[in-house]
């Protein structure tokens, strides 16, 4: 890979030692961002998409965590990196936004501090100019009468407000990379789509890379120029949003698309069967245990390497090794749903979006 | 509902309860016979006059012959304007008395308070940052062993092994030393050390878990992501919030303490404060005295209570007034 | 983890009685019946018939007295087994399930063990030991493996060598100032702990809950009237009022027992009242109500089983207190010295504890142990009972 | 009246032979917590603690005598003053009237006494007595004054009030004035009812005026001694209420120019300054004798021996007249346990006596620092009668559960009720065993054992079931003990009484006896009973009076003396004993008439009768003056330590 990107993941492996032995929530996951791109981390709950972006910047507790790998944002190994530097790097130059706007403030303090503090750590500014730049930025994300609202606590705002504030919050020190770990999961769908917008008009405005993380195929398919798909700390599938939709390659990628209403929707309960205890995983593909294509060679070895299926498109399947057949997989009981939501798919190549 | 509203409402409210507790008092004394008119009667007999005639002296001299309603508003009157009587057992007014014993229990209260308030919090927001660490269970046990250890008892062994046998505190409370003296501080040090074992325990285990809770909370991933130090997300993040819970423990159990177990250690220790003053008072069924300390604890209680709801609103901005 | 909710443990046992409504009990309930009618009636006879000083058993020979207090202890310990321990038999499957949990918890264990054998010896060690006796002559021998100057006993039971009287196991724990066994002493005293944990926690469980859930239900200003009046309780110096009480009328252990316990149900009563309010507000209980359960049996149903977990947490924390008051009004050399509890034995051993420690340290040490179990049981029966707190622990 | 014990708790005044019927009238107030704690009631440290090794600014080890009091003071007002350790604290201020030393004798100190014929007594005041500025000389007005006005007055109930009721008092000379009795005694200073504090006149003034008895009892000059001039041998110079009294040196005491005193008063005081520390807890006032904090203290029984090895400490045992002995209550509302009340009889009263082992107690609970007690008088008073004349219950012979029951069994059978022994048991009428009570006082531990000890041989050797019960002091004297709400007779204007309720008579011997003068310690006939019923306690101790034996009077003259709690009817004719001993005209008169008088009681056992204490008080080795005499300490302003 090119190391002009603005991040590059590499082999990132997280493990939690824990009383029932070591748990691994990521194992070996590659993948990156450019600058103005948004990549969508996909997959089920508990598949390891959160910690995978929180080992980026090591948020994530060490111990009982334990990060390996390598994560070059802009050329510097952040794993190499000494904390008292990546602090620096953390909430300036790469932000976070989380799942739960309600749980993510400090419920002691105003919501103004809790934007500018991140401001005062990072950068040299005095509390006037700390106060302007925070009440512009809560104006620009559209919470009325910002600069009153500044002394209020989080408990006076509502769900979309909050989540609002936190992105105030993280884009206080202009950062060139935005972690979005589920922004708009707790909301509701009217004021979700309000928040994609809005984050769709400001990562053109800052011009930012985004790591957009989520379970939810139909956001994705708003805002994804990538999507990597992830199940049990592996990546099953990744490729350009318009190749995916079109053409899912991975049997779990498929039946991720298919719990999508536009999509038809034919497995309303989800997909059958649970995931794999993280402590010991199954051998072979990670899936095959929930995979109606499985076979003898899915179960065996280690997690199949990544063939690419189409330009961009590459998939962690057996069945597209060379001498097999991917038609099996590639199989017709996937209608994607196309745009006028006709059902033709002969070979289900129709366009989601654009 | 303002904050102004809000804090009149529950200073008017702790005037009620100092009142319903008083009267209460007062009842509970007034029901009982009064020792210095069994005093009079039993002189008057043995010199020969009229005992009848000197119980009703006595009891027209301390104003017992007055219908009870009377007597109460003479004394409602008596306690807010600090006229709280004469003590018969110490020979002073028990206003005097209660002062003068104030100055004592101050002395080893204040830097008790002050230690477990800083410590308490402190040492259980280390504990949860380190938890399950040797330091978090040396913690933990200490806690449990405060806890858990009956002041007297532990004060009376401390007495018996620095006093008697190693000889290194006075056995007997020196009131004459300077209060800023190092006489002072060694004759204190052994008294606050049993209280502070006494107070933080608790403290330390509501602070250990409620800042597990908040250190693992969302918003300290928030802080951490926003590039904040450990310091200084445990210092604001996790303290500020751990303080709400911590406040309403700490006035409680540092109430029940100097209720409770100061008395105990003042026994023990031989300090003349307040405690000693209220239980001496009661042996010698000096009713003023009893009385005024009485009410000058029941007025700690009661302010203690108000301070405890008042800090906890100010430090939880999420408590609205009117729920309250 | 916590799969299971505990709450369901609570739940079933308490359904079940609630669902077969008033009339139709539970084997529990006619259990309790059924064991606490003889009780009453027993009670009665012992009021009535038997003379002031007389034995209550005298009519089968027995020479035993039982006190007001002692027939309140028998009741708390038939509520104890009826609706605690034979519900834990009745489903062996969640008592396994909590004794997994509970397990984990190494400190609480030995704890438990600890307050087994409190209330074991409590229980039986009255029946099988003799009272201790005053002996003057063998007042202060030393425990055994220590060694006194054989000037401070009396006279020395065991051998005297070079000076020094040394202990022997006929008194494992040494004898007090009378003469008396220290280890007898600490078990009738496990008795007196006992009770004080017992009967308090049963007074202060029922006003608690029946204080909270009234004031839940009644709402508006009753409601008000009767938080406030929580308020007052919370706030009352009650220590410093029995120490009047005590002055002005005199008290023995069952008086301490009935003040402490009126005084002390005020966080038990604040806490019962919002965890109903917020119960109520759930869709069970709504639901419930529009199937036409009465008030009464949404209480029981729903309430009581949902703050049961955090009642028992509560009051195994407050036992402790209990036994602390006792101790230190025993230390002061006001408490009911006609029972041997540990504060008396401490009292009677406060004065010489220059020489002869162990008639302070035995008991006190006990009295440390108990109330540190207390705590370490408190504490695991709120991770046990709690799965949120244990989530967030783990 | 004291009980000494050795526990922390007996801190609680005990009264001094100085004052002794203030103790009595008193008894509520003094008697209460029942206890005395400390040494005794001589002249001065004696029972506290006496501290060579003082803290007094820069002054040296040697330089400050102090001692050490169990419980702080209630007043140091000399007219309200009824403890014994105030007592104390007072004289280190304010000399009384006079003591007596070690061989008895009368020392004169502010005046000397004499009579002719034991009824006019003259008192002559010491020349060169001097109060503080303005108050100037003392002369016998001050002392006539203070009689007359304080002490014999009805509305200022001074604690010695009842010492002067019916004394003539007259002012015969600037220095001397005379008092003239109803009857003549010749023991009356022995009684120490004429001694006086010397109060200035003036300082009294503006309260007779105003009978204003709580001005008197609140004024400051009173309450710190202010007046005090060169009337002993330190100046107060500061009384902190917890931590107790603080003095320096008088240099004008005026015993140092006495020249009827001892040569050692010329350079009195030999301590620059002086203490009486208020230490509450008894193992903290024996460890600060044991780090020398301080170098006095009263060591309890059961420590002697270990004290007795301290090169620093030496210890005096010093005999007491205060008693330990079981009250029973003869009262309707004693004998708890059923119908007819057995105390009443006497020879349950000496069953009792006998079946309980007072050298097994002396020893056990006393560890032999302890008398026996037969009769109403220690071993060392004059008026004790032959050994042969008076039975031992208790001891040798007659004790024992033989013994015992067989006295029992005589009281039996002069009760009407059919009391009887079923095998070991005593019981009662329907055969359930006899049940009674005992109270102690709470929190003393020496008290509890000793009631342990009762309950023990009384179950042993009588079979009867003796519960053990601890009570607060004060709540016993009020509840129990006394009964201030007591039928009164009616009076004339004159005062005399003109009719006496049915109440209050009672036939005694075949005698119809009144209660003229019911008080709340013998409120009536044994129908008149205290509010709550008790049968028996060792809750207080009383003073013998060894030194004048006819005080005994208030207890045993008749069924209606002044304190008689318990309802003692005499079975013999105490008032004619009492009489013919006041009547006595020589020493050898008196004598008999007291040594018969106590026969009887031993013979009566009115309180069943156990001990007589020691004191026993450790000093700092080197200190020169303690006795082992119960004087001592009559001459405290001489002590010193020795080169």
């Amino acid at each position: 890979m090119p190391s002009d990107q603005l991040l590059e993941v590499e082999d990132l492996t997280t493990t939690f030692g824990t009383d029932d032995g070591t748990l691994t929530a990521v194992d070996g996951v590659d993948f990156d961002v450019d600058t103005g791109e948004t990549v969508c981390i996909v997959g089920e709950s508990g598949s390891g998409k959160t910690v995978a972006t929180e080992s980026i910047t090591r948020i994530i507790k060490t111990p009982p965590g334990e990060i390996e790998g390598t994560v070059r944002y802009k050329g510097r190994d952040l794993l190499a990196m000494p904390e008292s530097e990546l602090r620096d790097i953390r909430g300036n130059e790469i932000a976070h936004i989380f799942q739960n706007p309600q749980e993510a403030m400090n419920h002691c303090y105003t919501v103004g501090w809790q934007i500018t503090e991140a401001l005062q750590i990072h950068q040299d500014v005095s509390d006037e100019e700390a106060r302007a730049k925070a009440v512009d930025l809560m104006d620009r994300v559209g919470i009325a009468n910002a600069s009153a609202r500044f002394d209020d606590y989080p408990h006076e705002f509502s769900g979309g407000q909050k989540q609002r504030v936190m992105i105030a919050m993280a884009l206080v020190g202009d950062p060139d990379l935005l972690i979005a770990d589920e922004p708009t999961t707790a909301l509701d769908v009217t004021v979700q789509a309000q928040i994609l917008r809005l984050l769709d008009e400001l990562q053109e405005e800052f011009d930012m890379g985004v790591l957009f993380v989520t379970h939810d195929l139909g956001v994705v398919a708003e805002i994804a120029d990538r999507i990597v798909v992830m199940y049990a700390g592996k990546v099953m599938e990744r490729g350009g949003v318009l190749d995916i939709f079109d053409h899912p390659a991975h049997p779990y990628t498929q039946q991720l698309l298919e719990c999508l209403p536009e999509f038809g929707g034919t497995t309303v309960g989800g997909i059958p069967g649970t995931l794999p205890d993280p402590h010991d995983p199954p051998d072979g593909c990670r899936f095959a245990p929930r995979c109606e294509y499985a076979e003898g060679a899915c179960r065996a070895g280690e997690q199949p390497e990544e063939i690419e299926v189409s330009p961009g498109q590459r998939v962690s399947c057996v069945h597209y090794r060379p001498g097999m057949d991917p038609s099996v997989v590639r199989n017709d009981n996937f209608e994607p749903v196309g745009g006028d939501g006709a059902a033709d798919g002969e070979g289900g190549v129709s366009r989601a979006d654009d | 509902m303002g904050f102004g509203r809000y804090v009149t409402a529950r200073v008017l409210w702790a005037g009620v309860v100092s009142l319903v507790i008083t009267t209460i008092t007062f009842l509970l004394l007034s029901a009982a016979p009064n020792p210095d008119v069994q005093q009079a009667t039993t002189q008057a007999a043995l010199q020969g006059g009229d005992p009848a005639a000197a119980a009703e002296r006595a009891r027209e001299l301390r104003g017992l012959d007055e219908p009870l309603y009377v007597r109460y508003f003479d004394f409602i009157q008596g306690v807010y304007t600090l006229d709280w009587g004469w003590s018969s057992s110490r020979s002073q007014p028990v206003l005097e008395a209660v002062v003068g014993a104030l100055y004592y229990t101050a002395q080893y209260s204040i830097p008790w308070t002050i230690l477990t308030v800083i410590l308490g919090p402190l040492v259980g927001v280390y504990s949860a940052a380190n938890m399950y660490s040797w330091r978090d269970h040396a913690a933990t046990g200490f806690a449990f062993f405060g806890y858990a250890i009956p002041n007297f008892f532990f004060g009376i062994i401390l007495l018996l092994i620095f006093g008697v046998w190693l000889e290194v505190i006075p056995v007997v409370y020196n009131t004459d030393v300077a209060v800023f003296s190092v006489e002072n501080v060694v004759q204190l040090a052994i008294p606050v050390f049993v209280l502070v074992t006494g107070s933080i325990g608790a403290l330390m285990r509501v602070s250990r878990n409620e800042s597990a809770e908040f250190q693992n909370s969302d918003f300290m991933k928030t802080a951490k992501a926003k590039g904040v130090s450990p310091l200084r997300a445990y210092a604001y993040h996790v303290m500020r919030p751990t303080l709400v819970p911590v406040s309403t423990t700490l006035v409680g159990q540092l109430l029940a303490l100097f209720l409770g177990s100061s008395l105990l250690v003042e026994v023990v220790f031989g300090i003349p404060g307040l405690g000693r003053l209220t239980f001496e008072a009661l042996l010698s069924q000096d009713t003023n005295l009893v009385l005024g300390t009485t009410l000058f604890f029941t007025f700690v209680a009661v302010v203690g209570n108000l301070i405890e709801d008042l800090v906890f609103t100010v430090l939880d901005p999420r408590i609205s007034y009117d729920d309250r | 983890m916590a799969t299971e909710s505990p709450e369901q443990f609570d739940q079933v046992d308490w359904n079940d009685l609630s669902r077969s409504g008033r009339f139709d009990l539970s084997i529990n309930s006619i259990g309790m019946l059924v064991t606490a009618l003889p009780l009453a009636l027993l009670g009665v006879y012992d009021w009535r018939f038997v003379g002031d000083r007389t034995a209550t058993f005298e009519f089968v020979g027995l020479d035993r007295t039982l006190e007001t207090v002692d027939f309140l202890f028998i009741f708390t310990l038939l509520l104890a087994f009826w609706y605690l321990v034979l519900p834990l038999y009745q489903n062996p499957r969640r008592t396994r399930y909590y004794w997994k949990e509970f397990k984990r918890n190494r400190p609480a264990v030995v704890s438990l063990g600890w307050l087994g054998i409190v209330f074991v010896g409590g229980i039986v060690g009255p029946l099988v030991m003799n009272a201790p006796q005053q002996e003057l002559l063998i007042a202060y021998q030393p425990p055994v493996f220590t060694s006194v100057v054989d000037t401070t006993p009396a006279t020395c039971v065991g051998e005297v060598i070079n000076g020094r009287c040394h202990g022997t196991w006929q008194h494992p724990l040494g004898t007090t100032n009378a003469g008396r066994d220290v280890f007898t002493m600490i078990v009738y005293g496990m008795t007196i702990s006992m009770q004080i944990a017992f009967i308090t926690t049963t007074i202060v469980a029922t006003v608690g809950i029946t204080f909270g859930t009234l004031s839940a239900y009644a709402g508006g200003w009753v409601d008000e009237i009767m938080m406030r009046f929580t308020d007052i309780i919370l706030s009352f110096p009650t220590f410093l009022m029995f120490l009047l009480i005590l002055y002005i009328y005199g008290a023995g252990l069952g008086m301490f027992i009935v003040v402490f316990s009126l005084f002390a149900w005020g966080g038990t009563a604040r806490y019962v009242r919002s965890k109903s309010l917020s119960i109520s507000e759930e869709e069970f209980i709504k639901s419930s109500r529009i199937s036409g359960a009465s008030t009464y049996q949404v209480i029981r149903g729903h309430v009581v089983p949902n703050v049961a977990s955090s009642i028992i947490t509560q009051l195994t924390l407050l036992i402790p207190g209990f036994l602390l008051y006792e101790a230190q009004l025993a230390f002061l050399g006001i408490g009911d010295s006609t029972v041997p509890s540990w504060g008396q034995l401490i009292a009677a051993g406060r004065s010489d504890l220059s020489f002869a420690p162990w008639i302070v340290l035995a008991p006190g040490i006990v009295l440390f142990l108990t109330i540190l179990a207390f705590n370490f049981l408190g504490d695991a029966l709120l991770d046990a009972l709690n799965p949120e707190a244990e989530a967030e622990n783990a | 009246m004291s009980r000494r014990g050795m526990n922390d708790s007996d801190d609680s005044p005990h009264v001094g032979r100085r004052q002794w019927l203030s103790a009595l009238g008193l008894a509520g107030a003094v008697t209460l917590a029942g206890c005395s704690g400390d040494g005794g009631g001589g002249g001065g440290g004696d029972g506290n603690s006496s501290n060579g090794g003082g803290s007094s600014g820069d002054l040296g080890q040697e330089e400050v005598y102090a001692t050490a009091a169990a419980a702080s003071f209630s007043t140091l007002n000399p007219i309200y003053n009824s403890e014994d350790g105030a007592g104390d604290a007072i004289a280190r201020a304010l000399d009384l009237g006079y003591v007596f030393d070690e061989n008895n004798e009368y020392v004169p100190l502010l005046y000397d006494m004499s009579t002719e014929d034991g009824e006019v007594w003259t008192f002559d005041v010491r020349e060169g007595l001097e109060f503080s500025d303005p108050y100037g000389e003392v002369t016998a007005s001050d002392f006539v004054y203070l009689i007359q006005e304080i002490h014999q007055s009805s509305w200022a109930s001074s604690v010695n009030s009842t010492n002067w009721t019916g004394v003539e008092v007259e002012e015969t000379g600037e220095y001397e004035f005379q008092a003239t009795l109803e009857t003549p005694q010749l023991l009356w200073p022995e009684s120490f009812d004429p001694l006086l504090y010397p109060i200035p006149q003036e300082l009294l003034e503006p309260y007779v005026e105003e009978e204003d008895t709580e001005g008197l009892r609140q004024d400051e000059e009173l309450l710190e001694l202010q007046f005090s001039g060169n009337l002993g041998p330190y100046v107060l110079d500061e009384w902190q209420r917890d931590g107790g009294t603080r003095y320096s040196r008088n240099d004008d005491y005026y015993l140092r120019d006495a020249d009827d005193l001892p040569d050692a008063f010329n350079e009195a005081p030999y301590f620059e300054a002086a203490e009486v520390q208020v230490i509450g807890e008894q193992a903290s006032r024996l460890g600060a004798l044991e780090t020398g904090e301080v170098d006095s203290a009263a060591i309890p029984p059961n420590q002697v021996e270990s004290y007795r090895n301290n090169d620093e400490i030496y210890v005096n045992r010093i005999p007491q007249p205060y008693n330990e002995k079981i009250s029973v209550n003869m009262r309707d509302n004693g004998w708890t346990t059923g119908p007819g009340n057995m105390f009443r009889h006497v020879p349950f009263r000496q069953a009792m006596a006998a079946a309980i082992d007072k050298e097994g107690l002396i020893e056990g609970v006393f560890r032999d620092f302890a008398q026996t007690h037969f009769t109403w008088q220690p071993r060392f008073s004059n008026f004790y009668p032959p050994e042969e004349d008076i039975p031992q219950f208790g001891v040798g012979d007659s004790y024992g559960s033989e013994v015992a029951r067989g006295l029992a069994e005589d009281a039996f059978a002069e009760s009407e009720y059919d009391y009887r022994f079923d095998g070991e048991t005593m019981v009662d009428p329907d055969g359930n065993q006899v049940q009674l009570s005992l109270y102690h006082s709470a929190g003393q531990n020496t008290e509890q054992l000793m009631a342990d000890f009762i309950a023990q041989e009384l179950g042993d050797n009588l079979g009867m079931d003796v519960t053990v019960e601890a009570i607060d002091g004060t709540r016993f004297n009020n509840e129990y003990w006394q009964q201030t709400d007591y039928p009164t007779p009616e009076t004339n204007e004159e005062g005399e009484v003109t009719n006496v309720p049915d109440e209050l008579v009672d036939t005694v011997n075949g005698e119809e006896v009144e209660w003229t003068q019911p008080t709340a310690t013998n409120p009536g006939p044994r129908n008149v009973t205290s509010n709550q019923e008790w049968d028996m306690s060792v809750v207080f101790g009383l003073n013998t009076y060894p030194r004048n034996p006819l005080t005994n009077n208030v207890f045993f003259e008749g069924a209606n003396p002044l304190y008689n709690p318990v309802g003692y009817y005499p079975g013999f004719d105490a008032e004619q004993l009492f009489q013919s001993a006041r009547e006595a005209t020589t020493q050898e008169e008196l004598a008999d008439a007291l040594i018969e008088l106590f026969a009887n009681l031993a013979e009566e056992q009115p309180y069943i009768m156990l001990a007589f204490p020691d004191d026993t008080v450790g000093y700092r080795e080197g200190l020169e003056g303690p006795i082992e005499n119960f004087s001592n300490g009559w001459d405290l302003a001489a002590w010193r330590y020795g080169e």
